[in-house]
């Protein structure tokens, strides 16, 4: 029994939000009588965490106990609009929009808190759930004081909404110059396997990740989305294929028995890092990451394959057969590894050769 | 025209009697449920809805025991007690290997031995081995018992000799003790939860002089059935146990096996993967054998 | 540095206690009084035209409150391209593809009066070759050709500065071909909806979509509905990695509930209807072809890449696009000119997946930076370091790149699997200011 | 035709009526409105339905629900609640092993399955009591972190 041993590294990059723009995100903020926020938002919550993400934020810029602050699910009848959770956008495109309407609600906060201390708003800040004037920190009122003020006294809404998005970017159609990708993310992968040289079977030993997803607002959401990208990408580099005898519909799979996803078994200790590279666009500097993290295990596997056993895959997944078949043609035997494609049939405009 | 509802019966006896008599009662309309896993999953999925299951899970056939040089197990033992039960581990590691590695814990507490050959799906894990340890059944009705080699059980995917009144109550097989050795080994699409590409299993005698006395191979995913590599056990037997030989017994299974393409995997493969698992498998038995692992 | 209480820091789940508790309710844990259950007529073909649907006999079934097909749907068109039926009318494009819908008392009922459906057809050959579908004499998938077009052209381009030259300098010139393949997304919780139409027109539906306001937008249009009328609740999803971005369940639910007299309606789709006709990643075939000098600088490239792209438009055209602006890959590379075409097939409709065109881009690049280091026997840290974007680079469509962090991830991951790297890779950094 | 059905459910006594093609998840969800194990693929091949059986981790799919009778059996609802919740639970949730939560009530029963049988589990242990639980999500590392955790908490 042969079992080679092989590394293989990968880098990536990623664009937040949708490319060419066109995606808003809208945030709606309001602060309750006893000083409780709510977070209205129209984006969801599909594992990821915007709804904990966003509530981070609520709570960082109004000073209030993060306990205070409610997220709500989406509902069209109170949310405001939001493109959705996809394109990498949730954290960066709801976050700002979550932030400016923060900021809108806060001077709200701040206004009536600085008549009920006889001061102007500048001179305020938001501090543990108070309201307080810079350097005389004796002088302050708790927010929920300065809620139920607002709101019985002066009648005064504390809210604030927020909006934001990548205006419809111009791409030129000929050439497809302009700016359609926006806050680039980044990423590595280092793959360790060992093929199995009778079988084709490859076991992947360590998958070490690096993201830059600028400032990472919340660190174990983060390195969660790391690591479920990696088993996502170890899937892909491996196992997932819909059409097994390609482009033949043939024995599509019709379940989990038929369509392979990584196990816990195959999936090894996995290692996730943080980069923080800040955006000059994005809330406190985050970019997101939220697809990317799956794309770079593929090619650090596939790569590690040939590390190990000098045979290159180049379709993709390199299943147990696909490896062998390649291990078996490099022996000699008239086989071939993969799906091979015709000469293809390009329209006229295309590149000429 | 729109079909009526059926009604499915439904009946949990509490004595092996009482079982036997219901199947007779109801020769042909009670699907025997052991463990469920296939015959409920095949209900969910409306592939098919008997018109009526027995429940075998209170009549006592869970049990491993040993009784004049035979091992006998009971055909409802779930995987788990199989997998993890010393005696089998010792004297028919093949079965409890493939046992122990059929899907998953949530799984293997519910699926039984009896139902993994019952259902004869060719690539099951427990079927190919306990055909590799010359396994035989008892299946068991009103009038009486009838003993079946598990090579002789098998008709096709899906198909086996069990009549409807008849019940499988027990496996049976030659336990290995010094000088033998049995192994199992399989291939999947992943390291776990995975239906075989391919498995086999082997037992292997060797006698003083080093002599192969005797040895079954089975193979399975590479025919309609569970397969005897019986041509491939003929290279070894009387032979002196070499490398060689063994070499040559798994390149000649690979040829005797009847593999189809399928999501799985394609026949060259299963080709290529017999000729391996059956050499490690005989390698690993004949270890074994010779106290060396 | 700003100081922050909250953000930064590693905070649970803000409805982690209820995940981990199973008390938090997803759709399909919804039961409302008087539901009804949905089952649909699916494609066993292709590719067919359809000439009669009858659905008397399953109308007439006990229990059967309501059965739709395309002439129930108030506007059966959707997408980007407007070019996706909610139920196949004239045609079928894949195996799987829904003609009509029941609703019914119970899920039995409803798998009964499916198969009392009569759909008379007439299969086509199916294309199923992207490649076969380029041909000029393919039979066509659409009527109005088989190519995605972007602007009038069938692929979309993004070409920067002038890759014959590149070409004409490089030392060598290095090809390859990848291949990526289809896949399913696979989230835990399949395609569900709970919908129902009050007595106000109003209808409800809550949805585990991941774009909630842009299927507002979409079911009112299929509708006929101002937005306001259209009322969804979501937020709640077992996973979406790109299954939930189109309707599956909500528009037929939507339509359905239109019929059953104010009873709500509730399909959750097996697991097997997942793996036959939910939305796809398509397979994704790239060309490259690389100018390169001799210190492993790529100074040229040129991809032309084929996405399988399924029966319909659907997202195809923004796949291939993000695809087309990010196949040069996180490297410095002056010289580009991408052709990526999506082709339409009679396979199920691809859309998103997690990666969006980019997923397969990346396994292109990789894999080919890979191939061109192995030709110039050069180490796999040593070209990527050296072709790596740095700030003030462009992109392939000139834009100026800011915040980069290839290098930085690269260091990071080296240094936590501990592999040593040459001094010189340590001390780059993205900010650097390129030498000219 | 319905049959009766009597058996203990998350340490209660209950009793249902159901027909003889019922599985136990449904007979769970449909009947007893107990919806924490998931219905992810009927098919015994994703874990989101894994409940316990006389102690034992069980994909509900594939447990023909007639058979339950006399028996014993708990879902992530006899687990623990949001105020008296089991170590595991809290694991779960401070050490992120639940992301979009639907694998979750799955993955908690495998995983009490292993930790009332083996105490002080290896990870390699952890790992072959859940390979039956298909998460998409997390990549199994958090879920094992916090089984891991868990039974580190236990040991204290």
């Amino acid at each position: 029994m042969a079992k080679k041993r092989g590394v293989g590294i990968s880098a990536v990059w990623y664009p937040t939000g949708m490319s060419g723009g066109g995606d808003p995100s809208q945030a709606i903020i309001k602060m309750q009588p006893d000083g409780s926020v709510d977070v209205l938002i129209g984006t969801v919550d599909i594992g990821q965490g915007v709804r904990t993400v966003v509530r981070q934020i609520a709570a960082e810029e109004l000073g209030v106990p993060i306990e205070r602050v409610s997220v709500t699910v989406v509902d069209t009848d109170s949310s405001p609009l939001d493109t959705g959770t996809f394109a990498s956008r949730a954290t960066h495109q709801t976050g700002n929009a979550v932030l400016q309407a923060a900021a809108e609600a806060r001077q709200v906060l701040l206004e009536v808190g600085a008549q009920q201390l006889g001061v102007e708003p500048e001179a305020l800040v938001l501090e543990n759930d108070t309201v307080v004037v810079k350097d005389h920190p004796e002088q302050a009122i708790p927010i929920p004081d300065v809620a139920s003020h607002a709101t019985w006294a002066e009648r005064r809404l504390i809210a604030g909404r927020g909006a934001f998005g990548w205006a419809v970017a111009k791409v030129d159609s000929e050439t497809g110059q302009g700016e359609p990708l926006h806050t680039m993310a980044y990423g590595a992968t280092l793959a360790e396997v060992e093929v199995d040289t009778e079988t084709g079977e490859v076991k992947v030993l360590k998958l070490v990740s690096a993201y830059d997803c600028g400032k990472a607002i919340n660190r174990l959401l983060v390195e969660g989305q790391i690591d479920g990208g990696a088993a996502m990408g170890l899937g892909s580099a491996l196992m997932e294929e819909l059409h097994p005898y390609y482009p033949s519909l043939e024995h599509h799979p019709t379940g989990f028995f038929s369509y392979m996803l990584p196990t816990a078994k195959d999936v090894p200790p996995l290692e996730a890092v943080i980069v923080e590279m800040n955006s000059d666009t994005g809330p406190y500097g985050a970019k997101g990451i939220g697809e990317m993290t799956a794309n770079s295990q593929a090619p650090a596997i596939i790569n590690a394959i040939h590390d190990a056993i000098g045979v290159w895959i180049t379709d993709i997944p390199a299943t147990s057969e696909k490896v062998l078949r390649a291990i078996e043609a490099q022996a000699g035997e008239d086989i071939q590894p993969g799906y091979v494609p015709p000469e293809p049939y390009w329209p006229h405009e295309a590149i000429a050769g | 025209m729109a079909s009526t509802k059926q009604e499915v019966l439904y009946f949990a006896p509490a004595s092996l009697e009482a079982a036997l008599e219901l199947l007779d009662q109801h020769a042909g309309k009670l699907n025997v449920l052991a463990g469920g896993t296939d015959l409920v999953r095949d209900m969910n999925l409306k592939f098919k809805v008997p018109p009526g299951f027995m429940w075998i899970g209170k009549i006592g056939l869970e049990y491993v025991e040993r009784q004049n040089g035979h091992l006998r197990v009971g055909a409802a033992t779930r995987m788990q007690t199989a997998g993890s039960s010393e005696v089998l581990r010792q004297q028919g590691a093949a079965v409890a290997r493939a046992a122990g590695k059929l899907a998953s814990p949530p799984v293997r507490s519910l699926a039984t031995l009896g139902g993994n050959l019952v259902n004869a799906s060719p690539g099951a894990d427990t079927a190919c081995a306990l055909l590799g340890l010359g396994a035989e059944v008892v299946l068991t009705s009103k009038g009486g018992s009838r003993t079946v080699l598990l090579e002789a059980f098998f008709t096709g995917p899906g198909e086996t000799v069990i009549k409807p009144n008849e019940l499988m109550t027990e496996i049976v097989f030659k336990p290995t003790g010094k000088g033998q050795g049995s192994a199992y080994a399989k291939v999947g699409r992943r390291q776990a939860m995975t239906l075989a590409v391919l498995n086999a299993a082997a037992r292997v005698e060797l006698d003083g002089d080093g002599k192969c006395s005797d040895v079954r191979i089975a193979v399975g995913a590479a025919a309609p059935t569970p397969l005897r590599a019986v041509e491939a056990e003929t290279l070894l037997r009387g032979q002196p146990w070499t490398e060689e030989a063994i070499e040559a017994a798994a390149a000649k299974a690979a040829e005797e096996i009847k593999p189809i393409d399928d999501v799985h995997g394609t026949a060259w493969y299963r080709r290529k993967l017999a000729r391996v698992l059956v050499g490690r498998t005989l390698r690993e038995a004949g270890e074994i054998a010779q106290g060396a692992r | 540095m700003t100081e922050h209480k909250y953000v930064g820091q590693r905070l649970p789940r803000y409805d982690g206690m209820q995940h981990v508790t199973g008390k938090t309710q997803f759709v399909g844990d919804m039961r409302m009084h008087g539901m009804l259950y949905v089952k649909a007529w699916r494609s066993p073909v292709a590719s067919a035209t359809i000439s009669r649907i009858d659905v008397s006999q399953a109308k007439a079934l006990p229990g059967v409150v309501a059965v739709i097909t395309h002439e129930q749907v108030p506007n059966n068109r959707y997408g980007f391209a407007g070019d996706f039926p909610v139920l196949a009318d004239t045609e079928i494009r894949y195996k799987g593809q829904e003609v009509a819908a029941v609703a019914a008392e119970t899920e039995e009922i409803a798998r009964q009066a499916v198969e009392l459906i009569k759909v008379d057809y007439k299969e086509r050959p199916a294309v199923l070759d992207p490649f076969e579908a380029m041909r000029p004499d393919s039979a066509k998938v659409s009527p109005t050709g088989n190519f995605v077009m972007f602007d009038g052209k069938p692929y979309r381009p993004v070409i920067r500065g002038d890759v014959e030259a590149a070409f004409a300098q490089a030392d060598h010139i290095i090809e390859g071909y990848f291949r990526t393949a289809a896949q399913e997304h696979c989230p835990i919780e399949t395609q569900t909806s709970v919908v129902q139409t009050d007595s106000m027109g109003r209808t409800h539906i809550h949805t585990v979509t991941q774009a909630v306001f842009f299927n507002q937008g979409t079911l009112a249009s299929i509708l006929k509905k101002p937005q306001s009328m259209v009322h969804m609740l979501g937020g709640i999803v077992g996973g979406g990695f790109g299954a939930k971005n189109d309707p599956h369940t909500d528009h037929i639910c939507a339509v359905l509930s239109l019929y059953t007299n104010g009873r709500p309606v509730r399909w959750i789709w097996t697991r097997e209807e997942e793996f036959v006709a939910s939305t796809q990643r398509g397979a994704t075939h790239m060309f490259f072809k690389d100018a390169v000098t001799n210190d492993g600088h790529i100074i040229g490239r040129q991809v032309r890449s084929v996405r399988d792209g399924g029966a319909y438009v659907l997202t195809n055209d923004y796949v291939a696009a993000k695809h087309a602006f990010a196949v040069s890959g996180p490297y410095n590379i002056p010289n580009i000119r991408t052709h990526a075409y999506a082709v339409l097939t009679n396979r199920r409709p691809t859309s998103s997946m997690r990666g969006f065109g980019i997923y397969q881009a990346s396994i292109g690049h990789e894999l080919q930076i890979e191939h061109i280091a192995k030709q110039l026997g050069m180490d796999s840290w040593r070209i990527r370091f050296l072709n790596a974007v740095h700030d003030g680079d462009l992109s392939a469509t000139q834009a100026v790149l800011k915040n980069c962090g290839l290098i930085e991830s690269l260091q990071q991951t080296a240094e936590r699997a501990g592999v040593k790297l040459d001094d010189e890779f340590l001390q780059l950094s993205s900010k650097a200011v390129r030498e000219a | 035709m319905d049959y009766p059905i009597k058996f203990t459910l998350n340490s209660a006594e209950v009793e249902v009526e159901a027909p003889a093609t019922i599985n136990l998840l449904r007979l769970l969800r449909d009947y007893l409105d107990v919806t924490g194990p998931k219905f992810g693929c009927e098919q015994g091949n994703c874990g989101a339905c894994t409940v316990h059986i006389d102690g034992e981790a069980a994909n509900a799919c594939l447990v023909h629900g007639l058979t339950i009778d006399g028996r014993e059996v708990t879902t992530v609802e006899g687990l623990g609640t949001m105020e008296a919740p089991d170590p595991l639970q809290l694991a779960f949730y401070e050490h992120y092993g639940a992301q979009c939560g639907f694998c979750t009530p799955g993955m908690l029963m495998a995983s009490k399955a292993l930790l009332d049988h083996n105490p002080h589990p290896t990870r390699d242990d952890v790992v072959e009591a859940i390979v039956g639980n298909v998460c998409r999500c997390t990549g199994y590392n958090k879920i094992i972190e916090s089984v891991l955790a868990a039974a580190d908490a236990a040991r204290e």
